[in-house]
């Protein structure tokens, strides 16, 4: 069970903003078994980084995600972003979590606002703020509407502009695309990666489309089943600024099958898993 | 109070150029909708008939149980003499002050022993031991204290407000969807205004659940509230009614009481639509 | 002998002595009587569940008998066992040392009771109207707390309650001397159909009642023991009260006085059920027989 | 009655090798929630030392507010002499049997009026009229009707536990999750068990909030049930206690209902938090 | 706005399933407007058809799924299944919903079990069966767990198997694998494909995803932004059965391109149409 960490080499260039350590995360079974989710989980992102975290489903993608917005304490080890541990959330990572979360009692505009008016913004340049990230979701045209009037796909639009809306140094995000078309996709992926060159934000980001993670990540993330360690940490060298045609180049589709045989090894164990169970 | 399986596609207004079918549903529809609404107006004429057939079969001594007619008979002498009015507005200030003030501490200290555990060990069972006492067993101990000023049986009102609020307040923060907090945080909501942005919020439908419940409730305290040293008020008049067995006296103080809380429950009940606008 | 069954709602107080005694005493059983008691905190409610068939003889002051009677409900009033004098304690803070020296004082009462009737003889006698002072409407009990917080100046009921005040506040009261102004009565009453069906029963209940009366004048210590007890006082506490209650069976002036001034106060004041429109006649509500029958010299009264 | 921002990870238990920042934080958390604790436990009796002081201080007269130790030896008085467990008893036996009773019809017609615009409409406006007039003014009422068994004392009980857990249905079901009823529905769960399957337990939040504040309510009535011809009883006792002016048993007596509400309380607490077991 | 719905090519064999007539399902928007989110759409599956819904995000998908199911009432138009008039949901048409919406006070085995309990079968069968299903989907290790400790992929896998344990004569499935990661939901797909094999299941399948439509589909129905119309019929003239290996084909690829370029122009003008706002 307990097993060295794959050594995470580190690129040059950049400091550290995330540096995670050791981090084991367990809940609680039925009978009262510790059952671990992350297994002594080691890596680290340099300040303005691209990551994606790329594995099985119930892997613990979420649940590092989580340790990293400080929500889950961890069980050992520790998170340390810029220089203090975490030890709860904060404005300066920002997270799009799994489901939209937006609060129901706020149309898309408030809720969008909601971060820079705690931050300090007038009513007005918040308002400002909010509506520049709606249209840049494509959802101006539902900027009154309240959550539950959206589709899932809108929802999580809105949940994006959102966590954008604070300019964090971190963004934290966990399957933001998955509820989206093709199109919709690569309009947000392409207005992703065009704030991200703009700001210097360090991205850590959850897919489950190996498609999306090559063409995104500087580094990919594979982690195994079970309990999630990280197999394999990819170095993605293709030049940037990158595009849909990007997705046609050779050395893209190497990368591509790499991670796909590394995910349908990984796959392959949980289902096998679930026979001995 | 709609039928929970009503869709939240609309029915269309005005009468289009409609398929057949569709619009014989929505015709259907729309036609027991109405039946719903007849039914929820009859309600209470019907219970009326029924309780002046039984009083007209004179099963029970009509002293003792006053036929409808002989109710509105004496709630009409009541309103004429003009005590009426004197005795409504007493109790309805009495009431509306109480219920005020025990809401808005109750929501208050729900909110600060759902959030925090430090006070919710230090208030909580101390609330628990206290909020079963009912304030008629305690009115010697408030005109001790408060003499027989309003004071005194407002407090009396704000006693049972009070826990009863305070409960479902303190209930509903303990349900606060965590995800919606965990979205607030990672926006940079700070602590105190966590409870401002989203607990309350989000506690809010177990909070209107404890407000209309507290309803009732200020009226059980009002009988204690008027035992004490009163000049005016509907259970001052119910009371004396008692006494003189004036029993339809006595009817009509019920019905008054039934009838300013009904009312007041319906405009709760509209603002409690508004308020929770989100579903 | 098979013991004769009936049902008592009683209030539970020392005015109800002989009740209590009769019950305690097993002077029921010696008469033939099987008496299962309810309790009640107030004679109104006894009175009240004997009129809804709840039981069937009730002890009550004359406040709720003349409300019933005004409210023309078929009651039959066979006896008195009780009277005392309702009394003012006031703050000595007040200075109330005459009945004048009441004007401008707030009284407290309470309301629709002989406390009631007894203020505003008070008030008569004081030369005073109800405009000269502020009339105050409390429970018995409430009194105390009011006059200890300083709400009042005095208040108008009975014992125990004066003696309660002036226990618990000892010199900051007074006692205003105000004998023979009205005496609340505690008497038997039942249904007149009930009368008519079981005359045994209402008979041998007023035996057993007499000789309660004997028993109590016999035996004073015990009686107040046997009071105390089923009340839950203290002994000491009933004592020094204990020769303000008179207990005699009988109707006389006492009862005939009290259901009348109480009966015009109604009028007077409104106080009465619907549709009245004088003091009633009396005579349609009281039912001396079968007390005459046990022994004619505890009928003393005369209407009119 | 946690703090809400609890996560749901866990600490370690048992000592392993652990790193040092991690352990010096679980160690702090550790101890703020032992302190917590023990501020639950000192709660009451920090209420009683102030009591005693304001009553030695004899700001106010004594033999109308008594100590702490004056309650206490009057309790033992109580206890001793045997009524205690016979007033207890007896309470008991009414509120348990009103309150059970009271709930089961509660829920059942809160599910009723909730779920069906039609009884909704029927039964809304009259238990809504009803709701507020308190027990304790239509004791001869019940009488009337019940005579003087314990049918109408447990009746008074009902009224108030019924009307409370009524409503608190009532509206729960209102706010029952209509994701979770179309996933029912598809499933084929046929109208009639949607309720027992989804609706109660999508409701079950809002129920327990009436069903914990109507322990509270269900003691408000017992004062009525027990003035109309009992024998025994807290509040029979209550009553007798305040006639004669024995001021320590009567709020001997209060503690004592506090005491036991707050042992049903915590039983309750903890049933529901099996019952709401998935959070 | 008012246009005649594109003709819908009948293909030979089978009867008619699923008649969508002419079904326009509108919302009330703040002011009391009537938006309509699905515009006179038409179209029929025939029994054991796989039929894709794909279209850009907002554009009416789940809820003419929904219409189809019997959760809203058409404002105009109808939905036949079979012979009868959708009134409203039944065990007849099993419903993946994008949300996983499973019970949370049930565990995995009971969610899955519970269909199966309410046609009347017995605790063994209803579980028996619930087990096979929940072997499908991998999750036997998590038989006993209670939903919330599952993560969100988990999740959607456990509403899959609580769908199919009815054997419903139709499934609706809306974007039943958007949370699944690439190995997974290739096993998914293959699984749902076997199913409907041994089955005679007609499915109505909302995807977003261009390669899994072309991959399931005997046709694929491209609907329109704004209000959701029908804007083509795509017959998909792939062999079957298909596996993984179809993806690379010649033919799949060009189908793919037609999807991909559809979706694009719909896609776009669903951004363009913010503007206007
Ligand atoms: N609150 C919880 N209680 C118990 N177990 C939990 C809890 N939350 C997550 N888990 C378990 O932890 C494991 C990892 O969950 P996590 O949500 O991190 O997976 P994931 O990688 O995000 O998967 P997906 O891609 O499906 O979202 C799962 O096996 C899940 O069952
Ligand atoms: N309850 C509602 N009230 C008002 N508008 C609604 C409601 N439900 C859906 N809509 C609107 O209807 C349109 C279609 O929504 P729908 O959920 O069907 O989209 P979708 O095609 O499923 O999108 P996605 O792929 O993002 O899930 C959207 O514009 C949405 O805003
Ligand atoms: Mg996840
Ligand atoms: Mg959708």
């Amino acid at each position: 069970m307990i097993r060295k960490p794959v050594p995470v080499p580190l690129r040059e260039g950049g400091e550290v903003e995330i540096d995670v350590r050791d981090v084991t995360i367990a809940f609680e079974r039925d009978g009262g078994e510790l059952v671990p989710a992350v297994d002594r989980v080691s890596f680290q992102v340099r300040r303005g980084e691209f990551i994606c975290l790329l594995g099985p489903s119930g892997c613990g993608k979420s649940t590092l995600l989580n340790a990293v917005a400080g929500f889950e304490t961890p069980y050992e080890g520790e998170v340390v972003v810029g220089t203090k541990v975490v030890t709860g959330p904060g404005p300066d990572r920002g997270v799009v979590f799994q489901q939209p979360r937006l609060f129901p009692w706020k149309s898309v505009r408030a809720n969008v606002a909601h971060g820079p008016r705690m931050a300090g913004k007038s009513r007005a340049d918040a308002g400002a703020i909010a509506d520049e990230l709606i249209e840049m979701v494509g959802l101006s045209r539902s900027a009154k509407a309240l959550p539950h009037t959206l589709s899932g796909g809108m929802q999580q639009r809105v949940a994006i502009a959102r966590a954008l809306a604070n300019r964090p140094n971190i963004l934290l995000m966990d399957e933001p695309f998955g509820a989206l078309d093709a199109q919709t996709r690569t309009v947000m992926q392409e207005g992703l990666l065009r704030l991200w060159a703009q700001l210097d934000t360090t991205i850590l980001f959850v897919t489950h489309d190996i498609d999306e993670a090559v063409l995104l990540a500087d580094r990919v993330l594979v982690m195994s089943a079970g309990p999630g360690r990280i197999v394999r940490d990819l170095a993605v060298d293709l030049p940037r600024p990158r595009t849909i045609e990007t997705t046609l180049g050779a050395r893209f589709q190497a990368l591509r099958r790499e991670c796909l045989d590394l995910i349908r090894q990984q796959s392959q164990k949980a289902f096998e898993g679930t026979h001995d169970a | 109070m709609a039928d929970i399986s009503t869709p939240a596609a609309l029915s269309p207004r005005g009468a289009g150029a409609l398929p057949a079918v569709g619009a014989k549903r929505r015709r259907s529809a729309r036609l027991s909708q109405r039946i719903n609404m007849a039914v929820g107006l009859v309600s209470i004429p019907l219970f009326l008939m029924v309780w002046q057939l039984i009083a007209q079969a004179r099963i029970v001594n009509p002293i003792l149980f006053p036929a409808p007619t002989e109710v509105a008979r004496a709630a009409m002498e009541w309103v004429t003499s003009g005590l009426f009015v004197e005795d409504a507005v007493a109790s309805l200030k009495r009431v509306a002050t109480g219920y005020f003030v025990g809401s808005v501490v109750g929501v208050g200290c729900g909110l600060l022993t759902g959030r925090s555990a430090f006070f919710s060990g230090l208030l909580g069972p101390l609330f628990q031991v206290l909020r079963p006492i009912p304030p008629i067993a305690f009115v010697s101990i408030v005109i001790l204290w408060f003499g027989l000023s309003e004071g005194g049986k407002v407090f009396l009102i704000v006693w049972g407000v009070f826990f009863t609020v305070w409960l479902s307040t303190h209930l509903g923060v303990q349900k606060v969807d965590q995800g919606l907090v965990r979205a607030a945080q990672m926006l940079g909501t700070p602590r105190r205004r966590l409870v401002g942005e989203v607990v309350l919020l989000s506690a809010l439908p177990f909070i209107v659940v404890g407000l209309r419940t507290a309803v009732g409730i200020s009226f059980y305290t009002l009988v204690a509230a008027e035992l004490a040293g009163a000049f005016a008020g509907i259970f001052y008049r119910i009371q004396l009614a008692q006494q003189n067995m004036q029993t339809g006296l006595v009817f009509a103080g019920l019905a008054a009481l039934g009838l300013i809380s009904f009312i007041a429950d319906r405009c709760f009940a509209m603002m409690a639509q508004r308020l929770v606008w989100w579903r | 002998a098979e013991l004769l069954k009936a049902r008592l709602a009683q209030n539970l107080a020392p005015i109800s002595a002989l009740t209590i005694v009769a019950k305690a005493q097993g002077l029921f059983e010696k008469e033939g009587l099987d008496i299962s008691v309810s309790n009640f905190t107030s004679g109104k409610q006894a009175l009240d569940t004997v009129i809804g068939g709840g039981a069937d003889i009730a002890t009550t002051a004359e406040a709720p008998v003349t409300a019933a009677a005004m409210a023309g409900q078929p009651i039959a009033f066979v006896a008195g066992m009780e009277y005392s004098d309702i009394k003012t304690l006031t703050a000595k803070k007040a200075a109330i040392k005459s009945f004048a020296d009441l004007k401008g004082k707030k009284i407290a009462y309470t309301a629709g009771t002989g406390s009631e009737v007894y203020t505003t003889e008070l008030l008569k006698k004081a030369g005073l109207t109800s405009k000269d002072v502020t009339l105050v409407n409390l429970k018995p009990q409430e009194m105390l707390p009011a006059l200890a917080a300083g709400s009042i100046d005095a208040y108008d009921t009975w014992e125990p309650h004066i003696a309660n005040g002036r226990k618990a506040l000892g010199d900051d009261v007074a006692l205003l001397d105000t004998k023979g102004v009205y005496s609340e009565t505690f008497n038997i009453v039942v249904m007149q159909d009930y009368l008519k069906a079981n005359p045994q029963i209402v008979s041998k209940f007023l035996a057993a009642l007499i000789a309660a009366e004997a028993w109590v004048k016999a035996h004073p210590e015990e009686a107040i023991e046997v009071v105390s007890k089923a009340v839950g006082m203290k002994p000491e506490d009933l004592k020094p009260i204990w020769s303000d209650y008179v207990y005699q069976v009988g109707i006389g002036a006492k009862q005939i006085d009290a259901l009348k001034a109480h009966a015009q106060w109604r009028l007077d004041t409104k106080n009465h059920p619907p549709g009245v429109t004088g003091v009633p006649d009396f005579a349609v509500v009281l039912f001396p027989e079968p007390l005459r029958a046990l022994d004619a010299a505890r009928i003393t009264y005369k209407l009119n």
